[in-house]
């Protein structure tokens, strides 16, 4: 049905798409400064760089969703204006964005056809719209039951929604950002094959990413971006992992941490059998069971979305669970009055959350407040059994501050006013300086620079040294090699399997995280 | 009950549930598409005010009509300026404008008529007069449909059957149309409909002006219709048991008649009776005047099946922060 | 990077929000054929240029700190309650049961006792709607709406069936014992020769005003409740993180709010009608609003504005009284001013925070 | 200056409010005078409003409705130099003129006009708050239409227990429809502003009304049977103008002295024929020679007729 395009296409030879000077600002953010980029048809192009460096934004400013401050776009050689996305989708530009665009309780075909209906009436639309489904599912194996309601189908689904509502709209580009995030590794195996069929059949496809595994194995050219800048454009036959990464953070990164070898002690933290199902009734974790001592670092490795979020939780006394789950030999409640989170600090466990902003500080409180988030019931900070003693806390936080290095060091400012990184060491701040018997920290670096990095490493490791337990969730698995005792992967709401950081490698780990246990096979 | 009675409460229910289905159905629109309308109430108060004026004015009731719609959706225009264009608290422009109807209603009836905050009775043909259906009169003598047809069905003014057409309208618009299914998108999740390329803010305009279409109509039906004129505060609170039954239909077209009805029965079983004696238990006039309120809290309560509003309901569309 | 400097938010914000609030009314009152300059100097003649004046704008004023404060404390909480209103209502019922069937020997004890009944009238009022806030998710806003309109039939039915004043052609209670009565303005500051405050019915209860403003702020800002409020206010989810119960802010919050509300019957109830009329709170319970969307939630802006609205309701008395201006303007103005300092603040924010960006990216370069 | 205060229900309710004002206004025309008035708009202006004009100087200050009552006993003795007249009230204090009226009466000599023009035997009454005052135009009323028709039915409706009963025409057109279902063919409406919307649907509906208080047979000329007459007009325009020297204590106003009246005139014309005018005419004059008396509901809080 898009034969003819795509010939006519070929033969110019012009880039698909070519941005120029794009700057955008969302208000004192810089979040995308003079970034030029092209991409040639028929090509895949992927897109790396930290959280937070501008990629999703860049990519909306081609959709049409946010508008530039300055720049050109120019698609096959036409310089053309693009305000808003029904201008995209006319350039033959679909998206499938980070977080997917559905309503939720409309059927399938009623979102595939939003914003692209026939006419006036939805009948003719809903009619056509079923027909091309069927043909676009034998073109793409792209399988979906039209009727079904978005709401009830998963997440891999919904991306392939998203899809084929860009391809029921002719685009001729596809963006695709981070799309492998939610999927299982199958189904994003899955989705590699779709984007090389499409390929072949001459679509320009960008596809964002953080997995350098991902660029290297589907990608023609890549391009990194860093705080808003576009650092270098390369073809992926031409470089390698670690000089993506390089490319990446700006400078050489240190895959290892320093670090003495762990002497583990005593048996701090117990769970056995913790089971959690959440508000639409899916089961997150399948009967969780491990072990963390004294003095060692359990990092937990896994995609995103296979339970580990709930298992921080669970132990942070966010959300409720059934199992066993005990600190030094006590057990703690998982349901009812006593299984909050102030319980749970009230037992030694400190909890460094994977989202600062929405839950481990008010961005809106001043940091000499957020510095006793959580603690604020500690006798140490009230003045009398009424009222807490706010200048004494300030100058407490004052002096946190200053050992951590929080840049500036003024208790005052609000939280909003740090950046990430200063604001994730106000986190660590507040619960390293506790003391606790057990710490929780979830992707601890996440969009923080190399050098607060390091820092925050050097205080994770310092802890653990201490003789304290730590259990460490991250995504990155750089960061679970390097801060790990042991290794336990996750998937699908179970434990894989648990390894040691100097008899595995990342093919291993990766293996696992995808549900596939190598020793088995 | 003997079954006279029974026809002229139910006639009674009629018209009064008619301004409680128009604004019902109005808060429908405007909640679909995402914004919260508790300035219900204003904009019909204000459509009754200057529907009742200008139809005394001019001694034409249509112009009248078209008076008291374009100050309700003037009305409209500034819940949309506050809460689609400057992303402001829907809730706080909702009372706002319940506020500023209030006031400025009386001020300017005092202002133009110094009849203390209200118009002078209007006659003839600045009023909606009851319309005779064809053949009411003869087929009367028909048992049971006869009085029914004569006098449940016709009878009524112009308002009254715009009001109950408009609800297979407003279904038809809702679930049939490219319009519907856009306003329902872009009040379940704005981003899906700006990312297909349509308008978000467009869209929520136009369903507050819809709103203030059908509270201009409402208004207009309490002013010159139902009333012979306006008094101050003459919509007494119905704006917000429309909102309740807006709440008690779960947002849904046909389910608003029902509501709307059984509040409206609820209003002529107050009117008529102070009252109501079953038996040795009495049940007092204030309570039937507060059953819509309750009711509504037991619903919201979720003791009898959840109302789930529309996700994006009461949030700004915001892109940039 | 904060947007704009804090004075900028406090204090910048809702003085133009307010003077664009006082143009469009100035225009109304120029539409309607009156002389708006006169007008105001009237409100000012009639309201601050006498001490009777003076002790109606103070009446009125406590009402409004009262009903302001209860709506500003949900705030805090993100909590809207536009149930004042029934809150008071019910509030002046706990107040005139505690005042008709308690003998009070003395007043000082009387409105100790009364302060707690309308309190917790007021505070029971709140409940329902914050418990199905906190535990179904029904939108406060509007149980708090419908219970506005239930607590009217249900303070209608008890005047007019129960508690009415025997051979009493009103809905209203009989007058409260002499010894409940409290001491007016009038009592407390004429001197032998002169008579201040004569006849208006500003009492004891505005000193009771002031305490609870006082007694607000170092709720919200020195306790750990109030920390929680706030907390909780920002953000729930990280309030679930620092294990602070979404439901007991909830409700706690709504009870206090619900409390505040209720007191303002000590003031009106108690203190002027000294018996419960049929509608004991005027509106004040939505003037709370737009009085705590002016004084930004905080207690001493909560003051300010009450006093602001007491001159507006005392101004706009003496309009009526002298003038073809109907009462109903200061529900013009007071709906005005909810639009721009509460829906319409980004109108002004907007502006003046790119204003604020572009001066500080040019004293960065 | 005198002053004069409207209650809750507004100067222009076409009813009570508005034969107070007519009073004045004639007071103003005769004698060249102005006068304060002011319309209430709040139950916490009551005490305000008094003060105010008495503060300012006005004198005699007339106020229109019983629930002054209360304020009225507060704020008499502060102010005693000047004169209040209050109506529909009894205030007990030596600088406050009260008038009540012989309500009753004037309701019998309707209550039997409508049970002459009535076909169908049965009359109908709405009456606004349900309070004794109320109740004693109703009992007036039952007395007179049974005085004609003993076997007549009336149906009563009372519009609310709440002043907001004195201001709810819609409530009233909706009840006086019920009456029409249930056979009334004559509606006497004692409800202020919410009469009002009572004369509107018997107009509408072919019916026949009574009015209130003013003569409010103009209002639907030709259908309105006729006004029963409370000359709050003449309280007040006698108020005025005795001005400072305004007689105090009660002030009783009933058929005999002219306080109490039914209306006739070219608007009702058509409807009162010969028969029917002796009839009420003579009654009329029985009643103020005191031949005829006429059972007050408020004396005794019981009505003989039902
Ligand atoms: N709508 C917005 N309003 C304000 N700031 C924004 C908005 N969207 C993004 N930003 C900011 O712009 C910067 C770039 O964000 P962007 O989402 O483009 O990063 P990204 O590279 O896609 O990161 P990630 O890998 O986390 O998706 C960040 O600092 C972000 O906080
Ligand atoms: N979404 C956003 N909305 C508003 N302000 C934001 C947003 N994201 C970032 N900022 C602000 O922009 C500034 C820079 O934030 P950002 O996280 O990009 O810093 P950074 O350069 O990455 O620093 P760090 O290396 O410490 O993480 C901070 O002041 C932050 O408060
Ligand atoms: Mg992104
Ligand atoms: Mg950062």
């Amino acid at each position: 049905m898009q034969g003819g395009r795509v010939t006519e296409r070929r033969a110019t030879a012009a880039p698909a798409i070519e941005l120029r000077g794009i700057s955008k600002a969302f208000g004192p953010v810089q979040a995308n400064k003079d970034i030029s980029i092209r991409v040639m048809p028929g090509t895949i192009h992927g897109i790396i760089g930290e959280n937070g460096a501008g990629k999703s934004t860049l990519m909306s400013i081609l959709y049409g969703f946010y508008k530039a401050d300055a720049g050109e776009i120019f698609i096959n050689g036409q310089k053309t204006q693009i305000p808003d996305s029904q201008a995209a989708i006319r350039a033959g530009i679909g998206m499938v964005f980070q977080h997917f665009k559905l309503v939720q309780n409309f059927t399938v075909l009623e979102n595939i056809i939003l914003g692209a209906e026939d006419g006036g009436l939805l009948k003719p639309s809903l009619a056509k719209a079923r027909k091309s489904l069927i043909a676009l599912e034998k073109e793409y194996g792209l399988k979906v039951d039209p009727d079904a309601l978005i709401e009830e189908i998963g997440v891999g689904k919904q991306q392939r929604v998203e899809i084929l509502k860009a391809l029921y709209r002719q685009a001729e580009i596809l963006i695709l950002d981070e799309p492998t995030g939610v999927l299982t590794p199958a189904e994003a195996d899955q989705l590699f094959r779709i984007l090389a069929r499409l390929k072949a059949e001459g679509k320009t496809i960008i596809l964002i990413t953080h997995k350098l595994r991902e660029i290297m194995e589907i990608t023609d050219t890549v391009s990194v971006m860093r705080r808003g800048e576009m650092t270098a454009t390369v073809k992926t036959s031409q470089t390698s992992p670690e000089e993506l990464a390089e490319l990446m953070v700006g400078r050489k990164v240190l895959l290892r941490v320093d670090k003495a070898p762990a002497k583990p002690g005593a048996e701090v933290l117990l769970v056995d059998d913790l089971r959690v199902t959440d508000e639409d009734g899916v089961e997150r974790l399948k009967g969780i069971s491990l072990k963390v001592r004294a003095g060692e670092i359990l990092g937990v490795a896994g995609v995103a979305g296979n339970g580990q979020s709930e298992l921080l939780e669970v132990l942070g006394g966010m959300r409720p669970a059934t199992g066993q789950v005990s600190i030094k030999g006590e057990s703690i409640d998982l349901t009812g009055k006593r299984s909050d989170g102030q319980s749970r600090r009230s037992r030694g466990i400190a909890h460094v959350p994977e989202d600062r902003q929405h839950e481990g500080l008010i961005m809106d409180f001043a940091a000499w407040e957020n510095l006793i988030f959580g603690y604020h019931h500690d006798p140490e900070y009230q003045a009398n059994r009424l009222l807490m003693d706010n200048s004494d806390v300030t100058q407490l936080a004052a002096r946190k501050m200053e050992r951590f290095d929080v840049r500036p060091p003024n208790p005052r400012l609000t939280a909003k006013s740090f950046s990430g990184g200063n604001q994730q060491k106000l986190v660590l701040a507040r619960e390293i300086e506790r003391n606790p018997d057990l710490l929780l920290v979830g992707q601890p670096t996440r969009g923080v620079d190399i050098g607060a990095i390091e820092f925050i490493h050097k205080q994770i490791i310092a802890l653990r040294d201490a003789g304290k337990a730590i259990l460490l969730v991250s995504v990155e698995l750089d960061e679970i090699m390097s801060l790990s005792d042991r290794i336990a992967v996750m998937f699908d709401g179970r434990i894989m399997g648990e390894r040691l950081p100097s008899q595995t490698d990342q093919t291993e780990l990766g293996l696992l995280m995808a549900g596939i246990d190598p020793d088995t096979d | 009950m003997d079954f006279t009675t029974l026809l002229l409460v139910l006639d009674s229910t009629v018209r009064l549930a008619t301004p409680l289905l128009l604004a019902c159905l109005a808060g429908l629109f405007s909640e679909r598409a995402g914004i919260f309308d508790i300035g219900l109430e204003g904009k019909m108060l204000m459509a009754a005010f200057f529907s009742a004026a200008v139809a005394y004015a001019t001694g034409n009731v249509w112009l009248g009509l078209l008076a008291g719609i374009a100050s309700s959706m003037a009305l409209s225009a500034i819940h949309g300026l506050a809460s689609i264009t400057f992303r402001g608290n829907q809730l706080i422009s909702g009372v706002a404008i319940n506020f500023l109807a209030a006031g400025v209603t009386v001020v300017v009836a005092q202002s133009w008529f110094r009849q203390g905050g209200r118009t002078p009775s209007l006659e003839g043909a600045s009023r909606f007069n009851p319309i005779e259906l064809p053949l009411a009169e003869s087929l009367s003598g028909v048992p049971l449909l006869g009085p029914i047809y004569h006098e449940l069905v016709s009878g009524h003014t112009v308002p009254v059957y715009a009001a109950f057409a408009a609800v297979p309208l407003t279904w038809w618009i809702l679930f049939r149309t490219r319009f519907g299914l856009r306003l329902r998108a872009v009040g379940e999740n704005p981003e899906s409909v700006d990312t297909a390329g349509v308008s978000v803010i467009g869209l929520r305009f136009a369903a507050v002006a819809i709103a203030g279409l059908l509270c201009g109509i409402a208004g207009a039906y309490l002013g010159t219709a139902l009333q012979a004129g306006f008094v101050k505060d003459m919509t007494a609170g119905r704006g917000f048991i429309a909102l309740a039954a807006l709440i008690f239909s779960k947002w849904r077209p046909w389910h608003a008649l029902y509501a709307t009805l059984l509040f409206g029965l609820l209003q002529a079983i107050a009117v008529r009776f102070q009252n109501i004696d079953l038996g040795g238990f009495v049940i007092p006039v204030q309570f039937m005047e507060a059953l819509p309120y309750i009711l509504t809290v037991v619903i919201l309560a979720g003791f009898v099946g959840k109302a789930i509003p529309p996700r994006a309901g009461g949030e700004p569309y915001v892109k940039e922060r | 990077m904060e947007k704009m400097p804090k004075w900028a938010d406090a204090v910048l914000v809702p003085l133009l929000s307010l003077l664009m609030a006082a143009i469009l009314s100035a225009i109304v009152i120029f539409a309607i054929g009156e002389d708006p300059v006169a007008a105001f100097k009237l409100m000012v003649d009639g309201a601050l240029m006498r001490s009777a004046g003076w002790g109606y704008t103070l009446y009125y004023a406590t009402n409004f700190i009262f009903t302001g404060l209860a709506v500003s404390v949900a705030f805090h909480a993100r909590l809207f309650n536009i149930g004042g209103e029934g809150q008071a209502m019910l509030g002046g019922l706990g107040v005139a049961l505690v005042c008709l069937y308690i003998p009070w020997p003395h007043w000082t004890l009387a409105i100790i006792g009364a302060s707690i009944g309308g309190a917790i009238f007021g505070a029971a009022w709140a409940f329902a709607p914050a418990y199905l806030q906190a535990k179904r998710g029904s939108h406060v806003v509007i149980t708090t709406i419908m219970f506005n309109y239930i607590a009217y039939s249900v303070l209608n039915y008890l005047l007019v069936n129960v508690l009415i004043a025997k051979g009493s052609m009103d809905p209203a209670t009989p007058k409260f014992p002499e010894a409940t009565h409290l001491p007016t303005f009038r009592d407390m500051f004429s001197t032998a020769d002169t008579i201040l405050f004569r006849g208006s019915p500003a009492n004891v209860s505005f000193f009771l005003a002031l305490f609870a403003c006082v007694f607000v702020w170092l709720l919200i800002w020195r306790t750990r409740l109030g920390y929680e409020i706030r907390a909780f206010g920002h953000s729930d989810t990280a309030a679930n993180y620092a294990g602070i119960s979404a439901v007991r802010i909830t409700i706690v919050t709504m009870l206090i709010s619900g409390a505040l509300a209720g007191l303002m019957a000590v003031n009106t109830t108690q203190g002027e009608a000294e018996r419960l009329i049929l509608n004991p709170t005027e509106g004040a319970g939505f003037i709370g609003i737009a009085v705590a969307l002016m004084g930004r939630n905080h207690p001493v802006g909560v003051f300010i504005a009450a006093l602001l609205f007491g001159f507006l309701y005392q101004g706009g008395a003496e309009l009526a009284l002298w003038t073809n201006i109907p009462r109903e303007l200061i529900v013009v103005i007071q709906a005005l001013v909810i639009l721009f300092t509460g829906a319409l603040d980004n109108m002004v924010r907007m502006p003046l925070e790119r204003l604020f960006l572009a001066f500080r990216r040019k004293e960065a370069r | 200056e005198p002053a004069l205060i409207f209650d809750l229900g507004g100067k222009f309710d076409k009813s009570f409010n508005e034969a107070a004002f007519g009073g004045a206004q004639r007071w103003a025309e005769e004698s060249g005078g102005a006068f304060r008035e002011i319309e209430l708009q709040s139950e916490a202006q009551r005490e305000q409003a008094l003060r105010r004009f008495a503060e300012a100087g006005s004198n005699p200050i007339v106020m229109t409705g019983f629930a002054f009552g209360n304020v009225l006993s507060e704020v008499a003795p502060d102010y005693p130099d000047t004169k209040f007249a209050i109506i529909d009230m009894v205030v007990d204090a030596p600088n406050v003129r009260s008038v009540v009226f012989n309500e009753h009466e004037g309701s019998y000599l309707v209550g039997m006009m409508a049970a002459m023009a009535s076909k169908s035997g049965t009359v109908g009454f709405i009456g606004g708050m349900d309070i004794p005052l109320i109740r004693k135009f109703a009992c007036g009323y039952v007395q007179g239409v049974k005085a004609v028709n003993p076997d007549a039915t009336v149906i009563q409706n009372m519009t609310g227990t709440t002043p907001a009963a004195w201001n709810d025409p819609v409530k009233g057109s909706e009840l006086t429809k019920a009456q029409i279902g249930q056979g009334a063919d004559v509606v006497y409406a004692a409800a202020g502003g919410t009469g009002v919307g009572v004369l509107q649907t018997t107009a509408d509906e072919g019916i026949l009304s009574i009015g209130v208080d003013s003569n409010q047979n103009y209002l639907h000329p030709g259908k309105v049977l006729t006004s029963m007459m409370k000359r709050v007009d003449n309280a007040v325009y006698e108020a005025m103008k005795s001005g400072t020297d305004l007689e105090t204590g009660i002030n009783v106003m009933g058929i005999a002295n002219g306080g109490i009246d039914y209306a006739l005139d070219e608007h009702n014309a058509a409807l009162v024929d010969e028969a029917m005018k002796a009839a009420v005419d003579a009654a009329k004059a029985k009643i103020a020679s005191g031949e005829l008396q006429v059972h007050d509901y408020m004396s005794d809080n019981s009505c003989p007729a039902e």
